[in-house]
């Protein structure tokens, strides 16, 4: 085990993904020689030359299209795209026609393809700048969606990522890249689809995912303090869910609480909460909470105070404890 | 160069895989007979698809493109199995011309689970892998940044297979058509730009949505040469493409042919066509891109009136077997779709 | 009250507006002489005029963007996007300009436009003419959503939406158009953030927008045939969302259903589910139960199997009242 | 026109309104002290802003324009504060030479409640309704639609105000700017579209993103005229700004305006521009657009050294009680930024 910083392990994961398979390339802005916006790709155009290596114009919809058009000819592209906040400017070439081109072309072609795009407040860098628009690409039908929270789980999600033969967002946190942790020596793969058990508990489930993660955990300690043991569960990948770590947790501990750094309304949390309320009603000894962002646009100078925190955690887990 | 110059009979050319190559086929042909065939092929099977769609047969809506199969035939004449098209809601010629067979495309536009994409998509986005149709399009100007990834990974893998981008002039407008021509020119991409401009936009004639008549002066912006030919005119496409294909192939990137030609019918099948003024409707319709070049063919002694009816004939069976086929095939499972979702 | 087609109580709402206020115009691709794709915006060229109907080229993003600047300097554009399939090709200019302008330019500027644009699947017009992608407009602060069902409401929404000095997304549904129905005669307005109780009833509550309500209304006939009284709450904007008349109903009936069109998971049925779930958990006598699309593109040839109808609404309620 | 002729200090030309135009002005300025009035005032501006922030008292990341400033205040000394202009996330130049007042700038910057957007947007959105600064933006090429609405309402009041779309040669390959383009021609827009070429985008090089070396050329794709100026040359900017807001106050449409300027710094504030050639670099801090114009105004005798210094003594000062004023402002009150949502 080393330790790494969550950037770092991203650019090895790429290193070592591109260096197994012949068919991989990086493409977006400032990938080349700059090493990408936050550092992704640093190294890559020395190591792999400019054939797989592209830097590109400002042209995001161009980018997706062609990586879409590359993967369907056997390439397994993988875009940068600098915020995830400009996902709009190409949510054509994600949604209409990314994520249904093997259905569209009843399996003919497949989309073997990565987006990575780093989402997430932290920095003050404003209100397009630090969105996390998760929700929007899980309704998405055909697209896989992960958001890892660890550096182990960013290196070991992308090689898994990279090696699927769907398309697959790869949601970073921007506020993470600079933070470390251990991540396991030679070949480290994380399956998609399949969440963490970050912390073992036996009162209350904490699902969440991303940064958001670091508060749940610090809430967890809080909680331990006065005698809550709290299970959390990171879910690492939003699309496809895993229902069974959700479920199997609640079974344990009978209450939910889901947190995450999105805007509260109509985001990741309701649909686990509903799922939760829905199919284990008869095992809940109270409602699920939810914990997220409240409904305005990330504001530049206000981030502290509009971005769910640690405390915000432990009050609903006491509410939900309350019951 | 902004015109290709005047057609001449021995103007080079290369034969197509197409069935017809084989009968009648002359010395002086030059493929002549295959652009017949391949002309003729899309408009019998657009006047069916026509007529069925009519009988309420085809489910959603579908968009023809009777009276400019010299374009589809033109361009798709100078490619072989191993490069690749992208099209648009308009894509059934350029499909066909491309060499897709006939009852898989039927069947999706029947709907059928045989259909090239299960009955998933229907006329919007036939596809063939085989055919190297990388697919038709429901979002205008889609295709385009797609078609870049196909010539991109041509030139990745080394090989010289180019693609086509078709599109129309209502598409000249959108944004993915900025992005990829300039992506297109800075890379030099094996990847030719074809835009069909019919004058029409769905309901809108080009002058109400760009101040310019052409197409091809955008070329230069990007350092991407552009070229306009008569799109009536099924030799002078083809002359284009080919030098368009053989700078693509030599390595020296993209091309934008403008293919100035006409709508016959509405936008959709069943569109009165109100907004159009009727003397623009006639002047479309004296222009027929076939009936010219079937003239050529007699009058050049390259076929006969019998030979050209021949073809005529073995089409419409062809087509009446597709149909039929089509017709007599099943609709997909109970949820066999959701398995096209993920692979 | 007179009878209307869904399509044409929108027309009327369009002239009364334009010829009610001055800064009122629309625009959009095929609105002036041809009336709209789907005759939206029939006659309006000829009653007012080239400089207030402006048909515009294929170039979403530019027409967007253009409703926000005029916007900004006191005009009221009514934008007409011909299929909502097209809003991820102009996302960014609706999710990172108009949602956030007011907010950004902390209240100098405001964005008083309205986007129309019809959604939904019954014509089989394939995966990319047929989406639900309200969910995603929700989740964003900014914006206003509202999805009306009937031609009354469709009149008076738009009406309301147009004198809104937020931006509103109007969506319609293509399949509605030729439905008719009553509309009040003069003046006709229907607040935005206002639910609608089409059914009452005391056993169930059902939840729903759009098109989905036919199958609803139909369902409950079905229930009311053996005994069961469902109340039937048409959302008709979902953003803001009238928590109220969906808590009152529920402290009635204690038990609920949600029911939409979209793809079930991540849609807005998990939004409404999570909130009623969490903050009603002891009023409901049993799980609230979703109904909405499998997750995949709407299929071109096997809709009929893919919509959501009357009878998976029939089951959803049985699972309710099982309880 | 392609290129706009040398300038002449007789060459016509309005004051604006800046406090400078009062002190010392004479016969045959011309609005030159004007001129260099803001454009010292953009450099001084942004100077502290890099001293400040590297101090950790600015939240976020700033982009400055030093070394363009010859761009922001030659094409602003053409407009009044009926016009509106809008901006990128290298704005500050453009929206200070627009006359915004320095106090709600500077207090934004800081995230500060008096600031022109309460703290809820920073550097990269600063806007002032009073000043005509419709916003600048974060998301690249996205101010181009924006501007076009701008520039319609003028026409739609029948206000002879003119709108001005400032974008960055990086910026000229995203889609937009084609949909812009391509709209203002079409309707005759009052739009002046200011393309800011300082060669660099972010981290890469002009070459890297484009074939063509000017996007002035672009224009003509739209029937538009595309005009380039040396953008270092103040007088040079402000004549073509001066024909291109004459075409569009007569009703004669929009322009494309290329100015090729230089950036003197990194993308940000703090980027280190290791990616950057050290030849590049020298090259574009060899040529100041400040510095040169000083000479000219006292060669010329327009002004005294001693006048240029005390122009320089009281923006120092100005700018001094901006920052106290924005350092001793209030951060927003707890939720108060909630209630910029919605009306
Ligand atoms: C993004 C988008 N906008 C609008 C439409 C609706 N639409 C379909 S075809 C069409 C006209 C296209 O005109 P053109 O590109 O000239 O192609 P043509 O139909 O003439 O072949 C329009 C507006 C669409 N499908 N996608
Ligand atoms: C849609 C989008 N893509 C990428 C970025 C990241 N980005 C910010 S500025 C910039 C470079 C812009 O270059 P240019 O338009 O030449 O303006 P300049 O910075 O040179 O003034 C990039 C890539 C962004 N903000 N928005
Ligand atoms: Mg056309
Ligand atoms: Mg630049």
């Amino acid at each position: 085990m080393k330790e790494l910083r969550y950037i770092k392990a991203i650019n090895e994961a790429l290193h070592e993904e591109m260096a197994r398979d012949e068919t991989v390339f990086v493409i977006g802005e400032d990938v080349g020689a700059p090493g990408g916006a936050f550092g992704g790709t640093r190294g890559l155009l020395q190591a792999f030359g400019e054939r797989r290596v592209r830097d590109t114009p400002i042209s995001e919809s161009a980018i997706t299209g062609l990586a879409l058009g590359a993967a369907m000819k056997g390439l397994r592209p993988v875009v940068e795209i600098m915020f995830a906040d400009f996902l709009p400017v190409c949510m054509d070439q994600i949604v209409n026609q990314i994520a249904k081109a093997r259905f569209m072309f009843g399996g003919q072609f497949t989309a073997p393809l990565v987006i990575r795009a780093p989402g997430g407040g932290g920095l003050n860098a404003g209100p397009q700048h630090s969105q996390s628009l998760e929700a929007w690409f899980a309704h998405v039908p055909g697209l896989k969606v992960v958001m890892p929270a660890t550096p182990a789980d960013a290196k070991g999600l992308l090689k898994s990522a990279i090696r699927d033969d769907d398309p697959v967002l790869f949601l970073e946190h921007k506020a993470l890249y600079a933070s470390s942790g251990p991540v396991p020596d030679g070949e480290h793969l994380v399956p998609i689809g399949k969440a963490d058990v970050r912390r073992a508990g036996t009162d209350v489930t904490i699902v969440t995912a991303s940064r958001m993660l670091q508060g749940v955990l610090e809430a967890a300690e809080t909680l331990a303090a006065s005698g809550v043991q709290a299970e959390v569960i990171d879910l690492r990948s939003l699309s496809p869910l895993d229902k069974d770590a959700i479920f199997q947790s609640v079974e344990k501990t009978s209450r939910l609480v889901v947190a995450h750094e999105a805007v509260k309304s109509f985001g990741i949390g309701a649909e686990i909460a509903a799922m939760v309320s829905e199919e284990m009603i008869d095992v809940l000894d109270g409602p699920v909470v939810r914990v997220g962002a409240p409904f305005s646009p990330v504001p530049f100078a206000h981030e502290s105070e509009y971005l769910p925190n640690a405390a915000d955690v432990v009050r609903a887990v006491e509410k939900v404890m309350a019951y | 160069m902004n015109e290709s110059k005047p057609i001449t009979p021995s103007s080079p050319g290369k034969t197509s895989k197409s069935s017809a190559s084989a009968s009648g086929a002359r010395r002086n042909d030059d493929g002549f007979l295959d652009l017949h065939y391949s002309m003729l092929r899309v408009r019998r099977v657009e006047e069916r698809l026509l007529q069925v769609f009519s009988e309420g047969k085809i489910p959603g809506f579908i968009h023809v493109s009777i009276g400019q199969e010299a374009v589809a035939s033109g361009v798709c004449s100078c490619l072989t199995p191993a490069d690749t098209i992208f099209t648009t809601h308009r894509g059934h010629g350029h499909t066909l011309a491309k060499g897709m067979e006939l009852k898989p495309f039927m069947a999706e536009i029947f709907g059928r689970a045989n259909g090239s994409c299960h009955g998933n998509s229907g006329s919007m986005h036939v596809a063939s892998k085989e055919a190297g149709v990388g697919g038709a399009n429901g979002i205008v100007g889609a295709g385009m940044p797609i078609a870049l990834g196909s010539a991109f990974a041509s030139a990745f893998k080394g090989e010289d297979s180019v693609t086509v981008a078709f599109f129309g002039d209502g598409a000249s407008n959108q944004g993915t058509f900025h992005e990829s021509m300039n992506l297109a020119a800075l890379w030099n991409l094996p990847l030719i730009f074809v835009c069909e401009n019919n004058g029409w936009a769905q309901f809108s004639a080009q002058k109400s949505y760009m101040k310019v008549d052409n197409i091809y002066r955008r070329a230069e912006g990007y350092g991407m040469p552009g070229v306009f030919v008569d799109g009536e005119d099924v030799l002078k496409v083809r002359e284009g493409m080919q030098q368009a294909v053989a700078r693509a192939r030599a390595g020296l990137g993209p091309t934008l042919l403008e293919c100035k030609t006409h709508r016959w019918f509405g936008h959709f099948a069943g569109d009165p066509q109100k907004y159009r003024p009727s003397n623009d409707l006639e002047q479309s319709r004296n222009i027929d891109c076939i009936a010219n070049f079937e003239k050529f063919l007699v009058d050049s002694e390259v076929a006969s009136r019998e030979q050209l009816d021949a073809v005529n004939a073995r089409l419409n069976a062809e087509i009446d077997e597709a149909i039929a086929y089509a017709e007599a095939s099943p609709s997909a499972g109970a949820g066999q779709f959701l398995s096209d979702v993920y692979a």
